[in-house]
Parts: C-alpha cells; structure tokens; sequence
C-alpha cells in the first residue's frame, strides 16, 4: 500500500466519519439525556437531506449564488429539529416518560414508519441530488491526492466543533448542567427546581436538529431517495452503542474507527467492508462491555 | 367461456422502497394503458381493472396479497414481479394456484433454465441477453481495453450480471484482467473508498449493473473526483437515471437500458402510439418514461394480444384458461418497444438498445449516440441450454455474427 | 473462646477476616481489617457515618474484593468467590438500601428465595405452589408484613421494604446473616418488636448474625457483643455495656444529648 | 408492565371472581375459529397460517421482554432455523417435515447457546445491537456466499414430505395449518406454564434487581441464558414455519427491520402476554395486508398511526384492552399490579 | 403558610391518603410521625407535586396545585427524600449547588446560602470534592439534607432526615436544624421520624399519620396514641 494509496483510505475514513458522527451525535444527545433510542432520527436525518435539496433547488433557480447552499443546510436543520422533533417530543415521547423504555422505542418507530411515507408523498419517488455546496468549494490536493474540500476540511470541522461545543455545553454551562442531573433521575431534578420537561424538549430539538444537519450535509455527497434514513440508523446505533451510553467522545471514536475501518477494508478485504460497524461493535464490547468510554454503573447497596 | 363483466389482473410492483424508481412509473404507465384501452371498450367489450400490490410491503403481504388477488379477487391473470426474488417465490405459487403469470420485469435467467412452467410467461428479455448486449456493444465500440473493475450492488442482481458478464468477457477477449471488484452494500449512501480505489487502479473500464440512488450517487461522485475522464463507464442500466444525472454524464460512456427501451428510440420515435404515449405519460407525471415503463407495455401488450388471438382463433367471446395459455404459446407482440416474441420455453425475445452519452444541449441532461440496438435472439441461450455452460461455450467471433442495426442518435 | 468440637480439635471461627485493606480514591474504607465472628452469636457493628461498616460486608460477601487480604468462612479461603458462591456456603445478606425484585409481590420476593435456595426441580411447578409457601408466611408474618404479601414491592413505603429485604434474606435459611441498618426507616413503634421477633427466630434457628446499626437502643438490647468500627478498621470489641458507656464511644458514635 | 403474571396464578385467578374460566372459554374459542378458518374464510387461511408462525416467533421475544430486555436481533434464530430447513431439503429431497422441524429448532436452539454465552453478559441497548450485530453478521454472510446461500434471492425449501406422503399445495397447506396451530396451543401454554414457574420467574426479576438475584446464591447470566435459549427455539420453530409455507428462505428473514417487527408485534399485543404474541400477530398482519392492498403506498403510515394509537391510548396493548372488556363489571383489585399487566 | 383543604392524594388509581385538612404556621416546627407505609413520605411528595391531588393545597394563601412541580422549588421549598435521590455524575458540592442552579440565584446568593449550608453540616466540607455516587449511606443523607437546605428559605420538608445517621451526628444536626429555626423566624420545618427523641423540645407540634388520616399528637411516648 503506497502512501497515496494510505492517504486516500484515511481521507475516506475522515470524511465519511465526520458524517456519521454528526448523525450520532444527535442520537447519543437524545439517548444520553432521555434513554430513548430514537429510531426516528433516521428519518429526520432524510428530511433535513430532502429539505436542503428542495431549499437549494428553489433558491438557485432564483439565481442565488452556490455558496447560498451553506446558510440553507442550517435553515433545513433548524426547520427539521423545530417542525418535527418539538412535535414528536411534545404530543408523543412526553406523555409515557414514565412507561417502560421499550414502549418509548416504539413510538419513535412508528413514528419512522409514518415519516418514511410522507418523504415519499412529498418528494417521490425519484432519487434528488443536489451537489452545488460541494463544487462550489472545490478541491485541495494534498501529497498529490486529490480531495473535495467539502469532505476534507468541512466535514471534519463541523464535526469538531459540534464535539468541542456540546461538550463545552454540556459540563460548563448551567443548562448544560441541569440536562445532565434530569438524565440521571428526572423526578429527583424535579423537585430541586428543574424543569424536566423543559429540560427534554430543548434535548430532543437539539438532537432533531443534529440528526437535520447530518442530512443537510450528507446531501450534497449522496443521493436522497426513500429508506437512505433506514441504514443510517442502524449505523449510528452502532456508533452509540460503541461508544457508551451518552458518550460524545466515545462517538467520535467509534465513529472514526467505523469510518477508517470501512475505507481500509475496501483495499485490504472488501468483502468485510459491510461489516465494519459490526465487527468493531462486537470487537470492542468483548473488551469493554459497557462501550469505548462508558463505566459499569453499580448499584447502590 | 362467458365474458365477465370486468377482465381482473394483479399486478406487483414496488410501490414503496428503494426499487418504487421502478415501479411507480411502470403503475402510472399502466394506468395510462387500461385507461386508454378501456375507453376504446376494452378487449372485446371487456373493461380492464387492475389491483396492485406492493412489492415494498415484504413477502408475507406480498405472497398473501398476491393469492388473495388470484384466488378471491379472480384475478384472471397476475403481473409479477420486479423482484428476482419475488419472481423465485411467486413463480412456482402462480404454477400451483394454475392462474397465468407474466413475469413483467424480473431478470434472473434462472426462472426457466432451472425450471420449467406451464403457466408463467415472461414478456421480456433476461439478464443473460442485457448483459451480453452490453458486452457487445463494448467489444464493438472499445475493442483495445485491457482492464475493468466492477461496482455493483451486492444483492443478487449485481452478483448475477456480473457473473454473466464476467463470463461472456473471458470467453470474447480472454486477456482482459479483472482489477478490481466492490460490492457496496444495496442503497450505500457514499462511494468515495469505492471511487478512491479506483482512482489508484485506473481501470480502462468501469462496469456498473446498479440502478437508482446507488448508480446516481456512484456516476455523480465518479464525475466529481474526476474518474470519468480516466475511465470509461459501461452502465447497462443507466437509462433509467438519464434524467436525474443531468449534466453529471459526461459524453462518452456506455449506457443500456435492459432492452430496446428508450424515449427516443430511434425506431419508433416517430410513431404515432409512441409519440402519444410519450406526451400522455409526460403530462401525467412530468417525468420522460423509463424501462419499466417499458416493460410494463410489454406485459400489457402481450396480455391483450394473447386475449385477442384467443378470441381469434378459438371464434368465441371470451376464452378459456387453456384457450388463453395456447395463445400465449408463441405468441407475437408489441409494446413501446421492437415487437418480440414468447419462445417454447416461455422465455420472451427481446431486442437490446445501446448506445454512448453524449450531451447535446438539446436536453438538460445526456441523450444516446452511436446507438446499437441488437436482435434478442442471438442474445440468449438456445431452448434447454442454461446460460453459463453456453456463454462459456462462446469465443471472439460470437459479436460478429449478431444481428444490429447502428443509429447515430 | 473458641469452640471446641468432638475430636478436640480447634474449630476455625465461622466467619474470619485477616487484614483486609480498600482504599477509594484518597479514602481508606477499610484498613488492616481482623475480625473473627463465632457461631451462634449476634454481633452488633456500630460506628460513625463513613467509617466502612458498609463496606466490611460488601467485602466478606465477595461484592467487592480486598486489595490486600483474606477472608475464610469455616477456614475456607472466600475471597476470590462471588457473591452467588458465598451465599450458597450459608451467607445471606439484607441491605442498608433493600434489594428486592420491586415487579414482584412481597410474598413472590420470598418465594423466589425459597426456590434458589431448594434449586429449581420441576420446572412447570407453579411458584405459589412450592411447598415452602407456608414457611413464607411464615416469615413475613415474623417482619409484620403478612397484610402487604399480595403487593407489588414498588408499591411499598421504605420501611416496609426493609422489613421484607430482611425476611428475603432469612428465607435462604443461612447460618450467617448480615444485615445493614436492619431497623433504619421502621418506625420506632414497632422497631423493637420486630427486633425480638427476629432475634428469638435466628436464636431458635441457630443462625449466626452481624447487623450494623445506630440505634443504641437496639445495640444494648439485642446485641451479644458490639465492634465499634472508626475509620476503616475495628476500634473497639467488647460486650454492649462496656462499649456503650466507653467515653470514646460516647464521643464519636453516640452523642451526649445537650439538651 | 409488571409482568407477574398473576393471572395465570390459581390462587389469585380465585380472587378475581371465575375470571380464568372466561379467559380460558375465549382462548378455547379462539383456537377453535382459527382451526375453522381454513373451511369459513379459505382466502386467509394462507395469511392467517404466516402470522401463526410468525406469533410463535413473536412469542420468543416476548420471553425476553418479561426479563425487560429487548432483542433487535432476533430475526437471526428465525433465519437460521429457515435455512437450515432449506438446506436439509437441498441435501436430502424428500425429506420429512417433521425431519425440517428439528433441523430448524436444532439450529436455533444451537446458535442460540453460541450467542447466548455471548450476550448474556449485557443489558440494554448493549444487549439490543449486540444482537442486531449478530443478526446482520449473519445477513451479510447470507448476501455475501450467495453461492452456497443464493444470495438475496435465497433458496427455494420443496415440499417436505409429510410422514412420508409427497402432497400436492393444498393438502401440504392444511398440514402446515395445523401444525402451527398445534404448535401454537402448545408452545403458549409450555411458555405460560414457565412464566409462572420458579425458573420463569427467577428469569423474570432479572428485570428488575440483579444484585438480590446474585445475593439469592444465583447466576444472573445463567438465568438469562436460559431464557434466551428458550426464546432462541421459540424463534426457530417460528422460522421453520414461516419457512415450509413460503417455499423460499431469503436473507430478508434476517433483516433487522424484522426483528424490529418482532419486538412491535409483541408490544402491539401486548408486551409480555402469550396470549398478546398471537394476538398482535395476526392483526399486526392483517393490518398490514390490508393496509397496502387497500391504502397503496401509504400503509407503512397506516400501521405507524395504528401502533402511535395503541401505545398512547392502550399501552397495554390489545390483550390489554381485551382485560379491560372481560373485566368490566368483574371485580377490581385495588392494585397498580393489576393495572400493569 | 401552608394549608391543606381536603386533600385525597393518589397514586396510580389508589388513594393513599385521603381527605386531610390541617394548616402550619409559620415558623412553626411539625413532626410527621406514623407506622410504616401510613403515608408520611407521600405527604410530602404531595407538597412536591409528585402525586395526584384532589382539593386544595395552599402554600401563603395561594393554591399550590397551580403551581408546575418543578416551580414548586422556586418557592422557597426544600425537599430531602427519604431515598437520597443524589445525582452520581456530580460531585457533593456540586449536588449541593444544583438547586441554586436551576433557579439562577446568582453566584453571590450561591455563596452566602453554601456558606450558611457548611455551618450547619460542616462534615460535608471534606467531602465536598467526592463523586456523590461513592458515599456512604449516613452521608448521601447528609447531602441530601445539604441540597434541601440551599433552596429552602421557606419550608423545608426533611423525609428521615437523621435515618442511618449516628446518634452523635444525628444529635448534632437536630441542634443545628433547632438553631436555623430559632435564627430565623419564616423558616418552616417538616420532619418526618421514626425516631421521636430526636424531635422532642424541638418540633412545636406533632401529626400522626394513620392509614391515610392525620390527627393531632404528641412526641412524648405515653401519650403517643392518642
Ligand atoms: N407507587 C406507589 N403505588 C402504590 N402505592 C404506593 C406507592 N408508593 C407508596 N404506596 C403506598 O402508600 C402508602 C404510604 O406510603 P409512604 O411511603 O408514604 O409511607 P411512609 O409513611 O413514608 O412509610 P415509611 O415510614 O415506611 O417510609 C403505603 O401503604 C404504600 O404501600
Ligand atoms: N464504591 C466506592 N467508591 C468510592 N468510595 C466509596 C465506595 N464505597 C464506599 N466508599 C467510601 O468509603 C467510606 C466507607 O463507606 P461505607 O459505605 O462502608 O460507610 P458506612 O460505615 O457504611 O457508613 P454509613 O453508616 O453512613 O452507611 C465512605 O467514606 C464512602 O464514601
Ligand atoms: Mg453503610
Ligand atoms: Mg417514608
């Protein structure tokens, strides 16, 4: 394996994590504070790709300039994380909090099962693409490889800053704080004066919002068609799941492992490429049951 | 037998789902066809009415529906199926149910190489006379190449074609060297390793059977890093994605259609059916027609054709189950298409329309040039052979003898 | 005193723990811990907050493990066992904080500990219908509990969780028992009640028990002998008399009421 | 969902006044209908006999979930159990259904061993993907060898004979139909008997303290174990049967979207019930069918909405709502337990 | 200050305590005493707003039951469960800090109300730094009784506060709660005990809580059952 060989492997990796991470970031966000597993994410991630294309569609045939691609990627996910995940936490999830996890499950599903048809009554059949974000910034050669910006530099950006951010969020801040007392024990965060279900709503807005911008900028590498919101979810259960409950580090992690994996596979043993996820998954919960970065919670006796 | 006062067919086709790229159209066109024939009353009188039932809704409902249709319904005749998988299913349940089945868009070779049926049909070509089709035009267009790599779907039609093509390739130009061969996972969202590797090998040739969001993000992503100017892209199925690529098809590379399937056609353009149909179909959905569209004409064509001749030949109303299954024998039709024929083996002879992108402005998005449409019957195996031992059987001189005809649009 | 059996021989005392060591980050919970425990005898271990008292039982039931030191059961090396083991060698445990299985009734909890300990025979009986469902009665009667049998435990107030923690652990008829704050959460009104009742029961049974507990009242009642435990290791051993009325005691575990 | 089951339980079942004895009336006429649709209602008897199979599979996952563990992976001893009918008949044509039935629950019951040991060590969401990873490891080896395994097409499974006699489709499909409906009386009761019994409800408190089960002198992963290999045959029989009825095994039986259906269906019926595993089966199908026969290419919408109403509205699911009925004008139990079933 | 008014609080469908009417004053000192499983802890989860009510509660002549649970707090309410209910991800100190948090008190209010918390519980300071996951049980109680001094200026409602606690401790913190109490006079105090001693000379007025009903009594055992 020569070094372009190596390189072009390791920028496949990165770009592709950077992505998938995004996506599970919102995942994890949701899973960590409110122990649901929200199967939906996978359609919201397909509406914010399908709502990109149909903005930046509409925009640039007004004559907009490309780069206009970019502020429509944040308007889709905000749209995406405010339209549907509000709703979805506050007219379902909110009202069986106290039923068991499994039924919470459930209702995300359906959701997903509901959502999955209206993407095909409103965008069709047909696959979308709409790649005009990513020509509009071009390509960087680097050792003689040459790579999209896009993939490269963007994604991985967003990707870390998304990671550095919510982290900071998350133990810094007061709100930041207050979600992660309500995700250890909602009625104990109740009766000190937190709002819980303030608390969830703002959780699952965000990680809507999250899943919204995973598909936004998914959308100019792929193209957008019915069930593209299937597969990401189980890959980004995947990434949960190895990374440790509620763990953001351990996502990028397991993300990046995922990513790397993948790309190496298709030069050493393509034929594994599918399995990726799932061997690592299995690989590193033989070694660290509770995931990457998640510790054994022991029961107070 | 009495004339019903309705001819009842079912009909599977994915409405939901990766593969609805297919099926809804082929649904649209079909209800463009019984509309248009029932205003002109029907088949002799008799109005048709179709059920269909979702491929998408998984093989339960599928396999439930299908006999709820066949048996309850007193569906007359079923269209089944996209799936090559379904096709494996309902194929041998059509035969145990006896209801007549025209296997509307299925490519898997096997059905009647490894089986034979007394009451399944298949309007169509198969995956043996797609692929060789494509290796043909290939041979006569591009005879120097020396490597190919492979991106397929990794379900059974990618395995399949490739397989197919694989062989016919050995046999025809025994030097050319396999490079590379990926299967991307069915509906993969991203092919940049796949297109990174490539980029490493620079193959003279890249082959891809995929279809759908999977050909269209692979061609946009290959046209993006730049690997369609180093390789040449032969793409059997790449008809059905002309549209959507836009300008992302650069000129030069080889597209098909799995079939003589193409809004163009440089036959029948002019015709007036044609022409009609074309509008009819633009009007109703806004999309130029694909080839399932196609098929779905064909199967429709041959549905009616057959209960015409019934009609004929037997001099009575309405026929008979077995007046029917004698009329399909061999039986003689056209759908948008060439007309084809059904073989003894129930096997359909369809013609192959090829041809290379070209971008001439005059759409937004690549048309064919230099098109080579091939007659079917060269393409496939004779009667009782199956078509591995045959396509291994072939040598160099094969593409010689086959019947063309050459448009240069 | 060491018992003495037939032969002559020194019997190994029940329960035996030799320098046992646990540190927690920057706390040392317990530190060079020696403790023999006899058979037959009730052992009360008192102590401030913090002291590791907890922690004590969680290492002789094999919860958590020493980082240096042993501890034998009948001579019998337990330390590297789990906790499932020692308590088939005769070891129940009921908790400072009840473990009970909280979709269950209380009766069902007993049950459930009734057909561990028989192993599993028949396994189309039905669990109401194992013959130990009278001695189950039995026993939550002994905890004053028989009106809640039929209730789920999730359902239950805090003290009467304890009581049925406590029955759960009885119903594995141990030779030794342990017991965190047995008392704490039941109201004082029928604390000493239960305590007789449940003192008599394991008298009458043979069965050995510890039980940690702050209520001094209980200590000098019911106790045959008292540790006082002080940062991580046995401060004090004698009979209740003599280290409920020792001034360093009195300082550190019992108060002196100011009022 | 506090799955204690008391119901089934003779003493209490007394307390809440004959009860059992109309349960029992219902489910004895239930049985009865379903031996009876093949000659009332013909055309369903084909969907009917699918979703019994598929109930008997449902039934396995509703196991686990009285441990309050959730499988996402399920499908895989449902696959498995398929394939190994499909190719016992590949190698042996001819071969006895019965012969099919015990090749198939042999491998499940032995695949079931392998994961088991495996996952009995998680809980949780681990306990889900790890089962999910398996399930489509499998998958992709049931994609990727397609020359052995036929790839997505999969292979077709003939007819078994049946105690020796070759039968033609219909003869073969009332077998079949009264095979499963056999089975299903007596797997649901085997399976209701073990809730009740001490191992079932050992298994069941794993749901709820793992540290008393350890302190009650027992293993918790043992007492999973057990379960999952239990659940693991009840998915295997499920796959066998599903299989000899559609005469095609394909990787789909593997799929994670049919665990997830699994895991649906028992919740839909009501998560934890025997009876509910059944229940939600055949409406989950009947559903289905109908939804996409009559709705087009909205049904996936429909059945959403269907479950969205059930958990919000009847999150006890159908059986839920079927206590509900038989209760009425019986008398109450002042508990929460009672609610919660 | 508060008041009940034929309250029936439920959980579930069942009620558990039914039809209570009584009123504290402020300042006043109530100890809450009753068998096991007579309703003391769901009194209070009352207060807190974590059980279904029927009739009025009202806290300064206002309804409480109008109020969301988690504004509850803002009040001036401090709650100690009986079960602990530390966060384990934070350390004590920060546990202790969480209320003043949610309700944004200000890091200077934070500091004085903290600064008073340590005076009275002074053995929390060494701990300050541990993951309150780690402690032990007397002082997850500690904790527990910290956090619901922080907010609570106006009723502060303690579930066994001294349980698990040793009696030198326990007496030490009876005194401490007695001086808060003498220091300021708008303060309210709910205790809950099983261990009357602790309470008497302390508690201004004592409620028996019997299967669901409460009556006037006293700490004093011969008169206990009244
Ligand atoms: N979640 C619940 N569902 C049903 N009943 C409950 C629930 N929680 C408590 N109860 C019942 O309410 C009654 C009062 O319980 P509560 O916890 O208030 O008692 P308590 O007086 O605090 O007792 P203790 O001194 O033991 O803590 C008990 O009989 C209990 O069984
Ligand atoms: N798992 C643990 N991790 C870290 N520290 C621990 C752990 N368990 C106990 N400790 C610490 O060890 C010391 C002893 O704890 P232990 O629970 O044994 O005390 P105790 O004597 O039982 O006190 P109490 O009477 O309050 O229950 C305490 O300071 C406690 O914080
Ligand atoms: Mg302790
Ligand atoms: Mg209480």
């Amino acid at each position: 394996m020569n070094l372009t060989i190596f390189l072009l492997a390791l920028f496949d990796g990165i770009s592709y994590a950077a992505l998938v991470f995004i996506v599970a970031l919102g995942l994890t966000l949701i899973f960590g504070v409110m122990r649901i597993l929200n199967v939906a994410h996978g359609s919201l991630y397909a509406i914010g790709a399908y709502a990109t294309v149909s903005l930046t569609g509409f925009f640039l045939a007004l004559g907009f300039a490309p780069v206009f691609a970019f502020p429509l990627m944040l308007v889709s996910a905000v749209l995406v994380g405010v339209l549907l995940g509000g709703p979805i936490e506050w007219l379902l999830l909110r009202r069986i909090y106290d039923k068991p996890e499994v039924l919470q499950l459930l209702v995300t599903f359906a959701v997903f099962m509901i959502l999955e048809d209206v993407q095909r009554l409103v965008w069709g059949t047909q696959p979308y693409f709409q790649a005009s974000a990513l020509q509009a910034l071009g390509n960087v050669t680097i050792f003689g490889v040459t790579y999209t910006v896009y993939q490269l530099i963007l994604l991985p950006l967003v990707a870390i800053a998304l990671l550095i951010g919510l982290r900071f969020f998350l133990r810094h801040t007061v709100i930041g704080k207050l979600i992660l007392a309500t995700t250890e024990d909602r009625e104990a965060a109740q009766s000190i004066g937190i709002d819980a279900d303030r608390v969830f709503l703002f959780t699952f807005v965000v990680g809507a919002v999250l899943a919204g911008l995973g598909g936004a900028l998914a959308s100019p590498t792929t193209s957008i068609l019915p069930g593209m919101g299937a597969d990401m979810i189980v890959l980004s259960f995947a990434v949960v799941a190895t990374a440790g409950l509620g763990q953001i580090g351990g996502a990028a992690i397991a993300a990046l492992m995922i990513g790397l994996g993948r790309s190496f596979a298709v030069y050493v043993w393509p034929e594994v490429a599918v399995l990726v996820p799932y061997l690592i998954m299995v690989l590193v919960l033989l070694v660290r049951p509770e995931g990457l970065f998640g510790s054994p919670v022991a029961r107070k006796i | 037998a009495d004339k019903p006062a309705a001819l009842k067919i079912g009909m599977t086709t994915f409405l939901t789902g990766p593969a609805s790229v297919f099926g809804v159209p082929a649904r649209d066109a079909m209800d463009i066809f019984v509309a248009n024939l029932n205003a002109e009353g029907g088949i002799n009188g008799v109005p048709i009415e179709v059920t269909y039932i979702d491929e998408g809704a998984g093989a339960e409902a599928l396999t439930s529906e299908f006999r709820r249709v066949a048996q309850t319904e007193g569906a007359e005749v079923m269209l089944a199926s996209i799936s090559s998988g379904n096709c494996q299913t309902l194929a041998p349940l059509a035969e145990d149910l006896k209801v007549p089945n025209l296997m509307w868009d299925c490519g898997t070779q096997r059905i009647f190489e490894e089986h034979s049926y007394d009451y399944v049909f298949r309007p169509q070509g198969n995956a043996t006379s797609e692929m060789l089709a494509a290796v043909a035009y290939l041979l006569k267009t591009h005879p120097d190449f020396e490597t190919i790599a492979v991106v397929n779907q990794d379900y059974a039609w990618g395995r399949d074609s490739w397989d197919i093509f694989h062989t016919a390739l050995e046999a025809m130009k025994p030097g050319v060297k396999v490079v590379g061969e990926f299967f991307p996972k069915f509906g993969a969202p991203d092919f940049s390793t796949e297109i990174s590797r490539l980029q490493a090998l620079r193959p003279d040739v890249v082959l891809s059977t995929s279809w759908g969001g999977d050909l269209d993000t692979f061609v946009q992503q290959a046209f993006q890093r730049g690997l369609m100017n180093t390789s040449t892209f032969v793409l059997p199925l790449a008809e059905s994605s002309l549209e959507r690529l836009g300008s992302s098809l650069p000129a030069g590379h080889v597209v098909g259609a799995r079939g003589d399937h193409y809004f163009l056609h440089p036959e029948r353009r002019d015709d007036p059916d044609f022409k009609g149909f074309m509008e009819q179909y633009k009007e109703a959905t806004g999309d130029i027609p694909v080839y399932s569209v196609f098929h779905a004409s064909q199967a429709f064509a041959a549905l009616k054709t057959a209960y015409e001749k019934a009609i004929a030949d037997n001099g009575v109303d309405w026929p008979d189950e077995d007046q029917l299954l004698a009329a399909l024998d061999g039986l003689e039709f056209q759908g948008l298409g060439r007309t084809l024929h059904l073989r003894e083996d129930h096997q359909g002879v369809e013609s192959q329309l090829m041809g290379t992108s070209a971008q001439t402005g005059e759409y937004p998005f690549a048309t064919l040039e230099n098109i080579m449409i091939f007659d079917g019957e060269g393409l496939l195996p004779p009667v009782g052979e199956t078509s591995t031992d045959w396509i291994k059987g072939l040598d160099a001189s094969f593409v010689d003898g086959l019947a063309v005809e050459t448009y240069d649009n | 005193m060491t018992a003495t059996n037939k032969a002559g021989t020194a019997k190994p005392p029940l329960l035996e723990t030799r320098e046992l060591m646990i540190k927690f980050g920057g706390v040392t919970a317990a530190n060079n811990v020696s403790m023999q425990i006899e058979a037959g005898r009730n052992l009360a271990i008192i102590g401030p907050n913090g002291a590791g008292k907890t922690t004590f039982l969680n290492i002789c039931t094999g919860w958590i493990k020493p980082r240096s030191g042993k501890v034998f059961l009948e001579g019998e090396d337990i330390t590297p066992l789990p906790p499932r083991k020692i308590v088939r060698r005769g070891v129940a445990r009921a908790f400072q904080i009840p473990q009970l299985f909280t979709e269950h009734t209380a009766l069902e909890n007993l049950l459930i500990s009734a057909a561990a300990r028989e192993g599993l025979r028949n396994p189309l009986q039905n669990l109401h219908n194992i013959r130990q469902r009278d001695e189950m009665m039995h026993l939550l009667d002994l905890v004053h509990c028989t009106d809640v049998a039929d209730r789920v435990v999730v359902e239950l107030s805090e003290g009467q969780r304890k009581l049925i923690d406590i029955a759960v652990a009885l119903a594995l008829k141990p030779r030794l028992l342990l017991m965190d704050e047995p008392t704490s959460g039941v109201a004082s009104s029928q604390k000493h009640e239960v305590m007789e009742i449940l003192v008599g029961a394991l008298a009458e049974a043979g069965v050995t028990s510890v039980f940690v507990e702050h209520d001094m009242g209980i200590v000098a009642r019911h106790a045959d002998e008292v540790a006082v435990w002080n940062a991580g290791n046995v401060q004090l051993r004698g009979t209740p008399q003599e280290i409920l009325e020792h001034p360093d005691v009195i300082r550190d575990v019992i108060g002196e009421e100011v009022a | 969902m506090s799955e204690i089951s008391q119901h089934s339980t003779p003493r209490r079942a007394a307390k809440s006044g004959g009860m059992p004895s109309l349960r029992a009336l219902l489910t004895l006429l239930a049985v009865l209908l379903l031996a009876a649709v093949p000659f009332i209602a013909p055309s369903m008897q084909l969907l009917i006999n699918l979703a019994l199979a598929k109930g008997i599979a449902v039934l396995g996952v509703t196991v686990l979930l009285r441990a309050g563990q959730v499988s996402f992976g399920h499908a895989l001893f449902f696959g498995i159990s398929a394939y190994a009918g499909a190719f016992l008949m590949a190698s042996l044509p001819g071969a006895d259904l019965i012969l099919v039935l015990v090749a198939g629950v042999l491998g499940a019951a032995l695949s079931g061993l392998l994961v088991g040991l495996f996952v009995v060590r998680y809980r949780g969401i681990f306990f889900g993907m790890l089962n999910l990873a398996f399930s489509m490891i499998f998958w992709s080896i049931l994609e990727k060898f397609y020359h052995v395994t036929g790839g997505a097409d999969g292979i077709r499974l003939p007819r078994p004979t049946v105690l020796g006699m070759v039968l033609e489709r219909s003869g073969f499909e009332a077998v079949i139909f009264y095979l499963s409906i056999a089975l299903m009386v007596l797997l649901g009761w085997l399976t209701l008997r073990w809730f009740v019994s001490p191992v079932g409800q050992i298994f069941q408190s794993l749901k709820t303290n793992e540290t008393r089960l350890e302190y009650l002198g027992l293993s918790p992963k043992r007492v999973l174990l057990s379960g999952y290999l239990l659940s693991a045959v009840l998915c295997g029989v499920g796959g066998s049967l599903m299989a000899m009825t559609q005469g095609v095994v394909t990787p789909e039986y593997v799929w994670w979207v049919r665990s997830a259906e699994m895991v649906f269906i028992a919740v839909l019926g009501g998560a934890g019930s025997v009876r509910g595993a059944f229940i939600g089966a055949l409406i989950y199908e009947i559903v289905r069918v109908y939804a996409s026969a009559f709705a087009g290419d909205i049904w996936q919408m429909l059945l959403g909405g269907f479950l969205l109403v059930i958990i919000l509205f009847a999150p006890k699911g159908i059986m839920g709502i079927a206590d509900g009925l038989i209760h009425r004008g019986g008398k109450r139990r002042a508990t929460t337990a009672e609610e919660a079933r | 200050m508060l008041e009940f008014r034929n309250v029936t609080a439920s959980i579930g469908i069942i009620e558990i305590l039914r039809d209570l009417n009584f009123r504290i004053e402020p300042a006043e000192t109530l100890a809450l005493i009753g068998r096991n499983g007579a309703g003391k802890t769901t009194l209070l989860r009352t207060v807190m707003g974590f059980t279904k009510v029927r009739g009025d509660i009202l806290f300064d002549g206002k309804p409480l039951t109008s109020v969301a649970p988690p504004k509850r707090p803002g009040l001036g309410i401090g709650y100690s469960p009986e079960d602990r209910r530390l966060f384990s991800a934070f350390t004590v100190e920060e546990n202790i800090l969480l209320p003043a948090d949610a309700a944004r008190l200000g890091a200077a209010e934070t500091k004085r109300r903290l600064d008073k918390v340590y005076d009275i519980l002074p053995e929390l300071k060494e701990m300050a730094g541990r993951p309150a996951g780690n402690v032990s049980g007397g002082q997850g109680k500690m904790v527990a009784l910290a956090r619901a001094l922080m907010l609570g200026k106006r009723l502060v409602m303690l579930d066994e506060p001294f349980q698990g606690l040793a009696p030198a401790l326990a007496l030490r913190y009876a005194d401490a709660l007695r001086a808060l109490r003498d220091s300021d006079r708008s303060i309210t105090l709910i205790i809950t005990e099983s261990n009357p001693s602790l309470l008497r000379g302390f508690a201004s007025r004592t409620l028996v809580i019997e299967r669901g009903e409460v009556s006037e009594g006293s700490l004093d055992p011969e008169r206990k059952s009244a």
